[in-house]
């Protein structure tokens, strides 16, 4: 089974790298694009656990570790093989 | 697995190996060597791994000195500096990769540098890297500096080495093939040096660190071994990532396994080639064989074959011998930090590699043939036929100037001349917290903790001059990077060099390397710095043209009492200023005839050694005797600029200066004209008499040339100023200049 | 005194800090190994700069795991003094022991250079030996240290004087020009409630000896000796 | 329109950020996770074009700026608002 987890900073906190990433397109020709946001996305494969559980235990990961509460955003998709 | 390629001539030439190449090979094993020996010989065989090209003009470099503990032949080289201590360092290139992948080929770069040293016992302690970048208008500059930048410093910063200077220059020569130099220096007990042997009959040879992939096979035969064209484009999966985490728990992990003595008897760390070349230099430098069984290399991918796990060049790996009694000591060390070690063969004496996989024997190869049996050319060479052409410098055709300041201004934006600060900024150089003179003086000094000494470190090369006369440029290059050190208040004790040439099969290529090998033997030589290792990087071309010749040299000095280190920044208000040296410069191959009037020609002014020497001796004399307050080299832009960095490159902030030059002749050539062997001090007003007279009795000329103090910088030929700039607004000009080229 | 060094797989510091107890202050200290817990005798932890565990994910993210940071809380619940340095600023802000984040520099650069800073109260045993409002020059090296809080909690850490430097200008000025890292109200060290933990992002432990051009740090280590034990006072 | 790059290391690259998190789980006790990948998610933002002209030219962005062709993959959604 695997699961992608998608972490954002949140609403409110600067993001200075999407910033840099949208005035870089712009340089390059790019006017149409006007805001850019940079996040992480994890691939996660796991084995072995009943579709519920690995969406709990997911959920415990992220907010133990894969995200930081205080400035992020997370969500999952799970997709069965 | 899939059936191997049958071995043959035809297979043997699409590894890289010639016809005459693959005979011999053939006769070392007295039968075709099996797809996996086969790629073995092309790795230890091509030039990046055998100097096969470099190794009879190599043997002419001075290698000696009552210092030297380790010259040229191991991983690095190492120098006493006293109180059972001594400096192991070394200077590698990574330029392919880099060009290549900017960020993971310079951080891999910096991972390789830092595991020479600590493969001989030694704790890294500083880092310098020198880079070479096309020109600025070049579409792919900005994004390989900006890749190159971060990687060095994304992999330093990470392990915690200070990155303490370098240099960084821009010529289109570079446009295709940039280069990227890292050393490193590092500090070991001299009782404590390990040294990558695989000695002791039936000792187990443990391999230790990240698992094996498929990343970077071919890389040390197909990137650094051959030139550049469009077709590298699909060479690209030999880029290798770098896990600065998992080498700092190597470095750990080693030094802590060899802090104990007998408990590691050999190691090396598996770089260019990796398993490869670690077994087989290991067996060959002991005299000895050995035996490794590829079922126990831990793997990262599936269905890796013999040949793929040999010629991995995977990162942060190391290959250590124990023996029987101090294995289980050393595995449990490894343990601790994270790190994987698995037994993976014994010490035999045979005098063989031999390698099993699967119960099958894959290779079995005498170790010396491989190593020394090499093959080695004397490859033709030839002067090439535009070296007059260039030398011809009728400065006739050059307008003078009636005023300094408009050009001054220019030079001291211009990307080769400008702060290099943003780039520096980047790099932790502060970490460990033994930097005395941090980057942006001649030299970075390295307190050793524990005693009263420093090191002084700096790197040089002015490819210019190394284009326009190599054999003078290198000896410029050996000249600047030894009066770096003596600025700062050090003598040199030892140097080591990074060679980056273009095709060595081509005669002229051939000749410049031939003729820096000179220079830099010569210099060495009159310097007392001997060479204690270094490396050569040929094929920097791209679509058949070479970058200018670029014999990169790094010079480590001693100063015994860190408290005499010196920075090239005026400090004082009423201080006096003195030029030691003459006067004399030239305009030839000058960064200001480049700048100004778009050429490079002439014959460099030349280095008289035994001059450069004495000028060091006064300077250190001057220091020792406490008479001056800084001092600062000039090099590229000439006295006018040296002073103006006087001015403004203090961490202070800028101070001004009042001067004045005499000279007859061109006004350019007083301000901008370039010559070795000149040094500005300041020095307070009494120290004046002692300082003309230590100057006199060493046979250096010593010149008032004013004084510091004001917020501007004045300089006045006969009478009239040819300069005079605000030196706060200089500063903010230079301090911005090179974030501003980079932004484009 | 004896601090306690923690060494997590990645921290470089930790000499650094260890050689300034040591041989600057002539104090005792000890490393403390990640995967171990016994705090004996220790007076003071330090968690040092670094990387650790790699710094992936984010800064500090996964040392905050590492099973001595359970002996870490312990340790300040019963009133240890804890100092967080850099790396491990923020590996005390991931382990929420002190709040807020830190994040990418608003210049995206990893900075290596001297900022000045002010202190921002002199009642907690980090600062004994400053007074509110002394500058300090010092050393940062961080490509992570832009301090972020909520507004509502920034509120809350000013009302409780929780914020024990600024970024400032070498007369002691908080302006913009003087934040190296875009911090929200130029925050570069902050303390718990109580005030035995305390986190900065620039080095002290870089600038105690004046050799490396600034001994300013020293006066914070002072402070934690002088602070924690008033009977040596004398002997500093 | 908002478009969701996502930029993975190639298969067979080096994922040193990847295999820390991984140890990082198993420490937690979240033994069943066998790999994880970690890669970048961008959120662009774009107006006034239609959507074939955005693939081609998010497409372009990708290989020039956002992706590193040599050791990475992209591959990017659209969604209408
Ligand atoms: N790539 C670099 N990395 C670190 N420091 C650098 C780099 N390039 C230049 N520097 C530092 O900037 C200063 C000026 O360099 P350079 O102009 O080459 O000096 P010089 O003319 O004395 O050789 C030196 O202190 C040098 O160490
Ligand atoms: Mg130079």
């Amino acid at each position: 089974m695997k699961a992608r987890v998608y972490v954002t900073l949140k609403r409110g906190v600067l993001d200075p790298q999407g910033k840099a990433v949208c005035t870089s397109l712009h340089q390059l020709g790019y006017r149409e694009v006007t805001d850019v946001r940079v996040g992480k996305c994890m691939e996660v494969t796991l084995g072995g656990l009943p579709r519920r559980e690995a969406e709990q235990r997911l959920k415990a990961m992220c907010e133990k570790l894969l995200a930081n509460p205080v400035i992020e955003d997370y969500r999952f998709e799970i997709h069965e093989e | 697995m899939s059936r191997e390629p049958d071995v043959g001539r035809e297979l043997a030439l699409q590894h890289g190996l010639t016809g005459e190449e693959y005979e011999r090979a053939v006769a070392a094993l007295g039968r075709t060597p099996t797809y996996t020996e086969l790629g073995i010989f092309s790795v230890m065989w091509s030039e990046h791994c055998s100097y096969k090209s470099s190794r009879v003009h190599l043997k002419n470099l001075p290698t000696e000195g009552p210092r030297i503990v380790q010259g040229p032949g191991e991983n690095a080289g190492i120098v006493d500096i006293g109180s059972g201590i001594a400096a192991v360092f070394k200077m590698e290139s990574h330029n392919h990769p880099s060009y290549v992948e900017p960020y993971q080929g310079a951080a891999t770069g910096v991972g390789g540098i830092l595991r020479d040293i600590f493969t001989m016992g030694a704790r890294p302690i500083a880092s310098l890297d020198s880079l070479r970048f096309g020109a600025l208008d070049h579409p792919r500059t900005r994004y390989l500096v900006g890749g190159v930048v971060a990687g060095i410093a994304g992999y330093g910063n990470s392990i915690g080495v200070p990155t303490v200077g370098g240099e960084v220059a821009f010529h289109p020569s570079y446009n295709g093939n940039i280069l990227v130099n890292v050393f490193s220096v590092g500090i070991a007990r001299r009782d404590k040096i390990h040294r990558g042997v695989a000695a002791g009959l039936a000792n187990p040879v443990i391999y230790v660190g990240s698992r094996t992939g498929r990343d970077g096979i071919h890389g040390a035969s197909r990137l650094a071994s051959s030139e550049f064209d469009a077709a590298s484009e699909s060479k690209r999966p030999t880029v290798q990532v770098g896990d600065p985490f998992t080498e700092k728990l190597l470095l750990e992990a080693c030094l802590e396994a060899m802090k104990q003595p007998g408990q590691v008897v050999g190691i090396q760390d598996m770089g260019a080639a990796g398993l490869t070349c670690s077994t087989v230099e290991m067996a060959a430098r002991a005299g000895a064989g050995m035996e490794i069984d590829l079922d126990n290399v831990p793997l990262r991918e599936e269905g890796m074959t013999p040949y793929d796990i040999m010629l991995s060049e995977s990162q942060e790996r190391m290959l250590l011998v124990a023996t029987p009694a101090t294995e289980r000591r050393v595995r449990d060390i490894f343990e601790k930090w994270d790190l994987e070690a698995s037994v993976i063969g014994r010490v035999t004496d045979t005098g063989r590699v031999k390698v099993i996989s699967k119960g099958r024997i894959v290779a079995d190869m005498p170790a010396e043939a491989l190593v020394d049996g090499a093959p080695r050319y004397r490859r033709p060479s030839a002067r090439p036929a535009w070296q007059e052409t260039v030398q011809a410098l009728r400065l006739q055709e050059v307008p003078d100037l009636a005023d300094g300041n408009e050009a001054l201004i220019r030079l001291l934006a211009a990307p080769n001349l400008c702060s290099r600060q943003a780039i520096y900024q980047t790099y932790d150089h502060m970490v460990r917290t033994n930097t005395v003179v941090r980057p942006g003086s001649d030299a970075a000094v390295i307190r050793l903790k524990g005693t009263e000494r420093a090191l002084a470190l700096a790197v040089d090369c002015n490819s210019r001059y190394c284009h326009l006369d190599p054999a003078e440029g290198a000896r410029l290059a050996v000249a600047e990077a030894a009066r770096n050190i003596a600025c700062a208040g050090g003598v040199p004790i030892g140097t080591t060099d990074c060679l980056n040439f273009g095709n060595p099969e081509k005669p002229e290529v051939m000749w410049q390397f031939e003729e820096s090998i000179k220079g830099i033997a010569e210099a060495c030589r009159a310097l007392a710095a001997p060479i204690v290792g270094g490396n050569v990087s040929f094929y920097n071309e791209t679509e058949g043209k070479s970058i200018h010749p670029t014999p990169t040299i790094a010079v480590v000095g001693l100063l015994e009492d860190v408290r005499g280190a010196l920075t090239q920044w005026f400090r004082r208000e009423g201080d006096l200023i003195f030029l030691l040296g003459d006067a004399e410069a030239s305009l030839a191959g000058s960064e200001y005839l480049a700048l100004v009037h778009g050429r490079e020609a002439g014959r460099p002014a030349a280095v008289e050694l035994a001059r450069e020497m004495a000028l060091h001796e006064a300077l250190r004399g001057a220091r020792d005797a406490g008479l001056i307050a800084s001092a600062h080299d000039c090099s590229e832009g000439g006295l006018a600029f040296a002073l103006l960095e006087c001015c403004i490159s203090g961490p202070g902030g800028a101070v001004g200066a009042e001067t004045r030059l005499e000279g007859k002749g061109r006004l350019d050539a007083l301000l901008f004209g370039e010559a070795p062997s000149r040094v500005i001090v300041s020095a307070p007003p009494e120290s004046r008499a002692r300082l003309e007279h230590a100057g006199g009795s060493a046979g250096v000329p010593v010149r008032l040339l004013g004084r510091v103090g004001g917020i501007r910088l004045t300089v006045s030929v006969g009478g009239t100023r040819v300069v005079d700039l605000d030196v706060a607004r200089a500063r903010s000009a230079w301090s911005a200049a090179l974030e501003e080229h980079l932004r484009g | 005194m004896k601090f306690g060094i923690v060494v997590f797989p990645g921290s470089n510091c930790d000499h650094d800090v260890y050689h300034v107890a040591k041989h600057v202050l002539g104090q005792e200290a000890a490393f403390l190994w990640h995967k171990d817990a016994s705090f004996a005798g220790i007076d003071c932890v330090v968690l040092p700069g670094g990387f650790a565990h790699g710094d992936y994910l984010r800064c500090g993210a996964m040392a905050r795991f590492s099973p001595i940071m359970k002996a870490v809380e312990g340790f300040a619940a019963r009133g240890g003094l804890v100092f967080g340095i850099c790396n491990g600023f923020q590996v005390l802000a991931e382990a929420g022991l002190l709040p807020g984040a830190l994040v990418r520099n608003a210049g995206l650069q990893y900075v290596c250079r001297d900022v000045y800073l002010r202190s921002e109260r002199q009642d907690t045993p980090f600062t004994a030996r400053l007074k509110q409002g002394a500058v300090l020059k010092i050393p940062i090296g961080h490509g992570e240290g832009c301090y972020y809080a909520p507004e509502e909690m920034l509120k809350e850490l000013e009302e409780r004087r929780q914020v024990v430097f600024r970024y400032c200008d070498a007369a002691g000025q908080v302006t913009a020009e003087s934040n190296p890292n875009g911090s929200l109200r130029s925050i570069a060290g902050v303390c718990n409630e109580r005030g035995n933990i305390m986190g900065m992002m620039p080095h002290p432990d870089r600038c105690a000896e004046e050799v490396l051009g600034s001994a300013d740090g020293r006066r914070i280590f002072e402070s934690i000796l002088h602070g924690w034990q008033p009977a040596r006072r004398l002997r500093i």
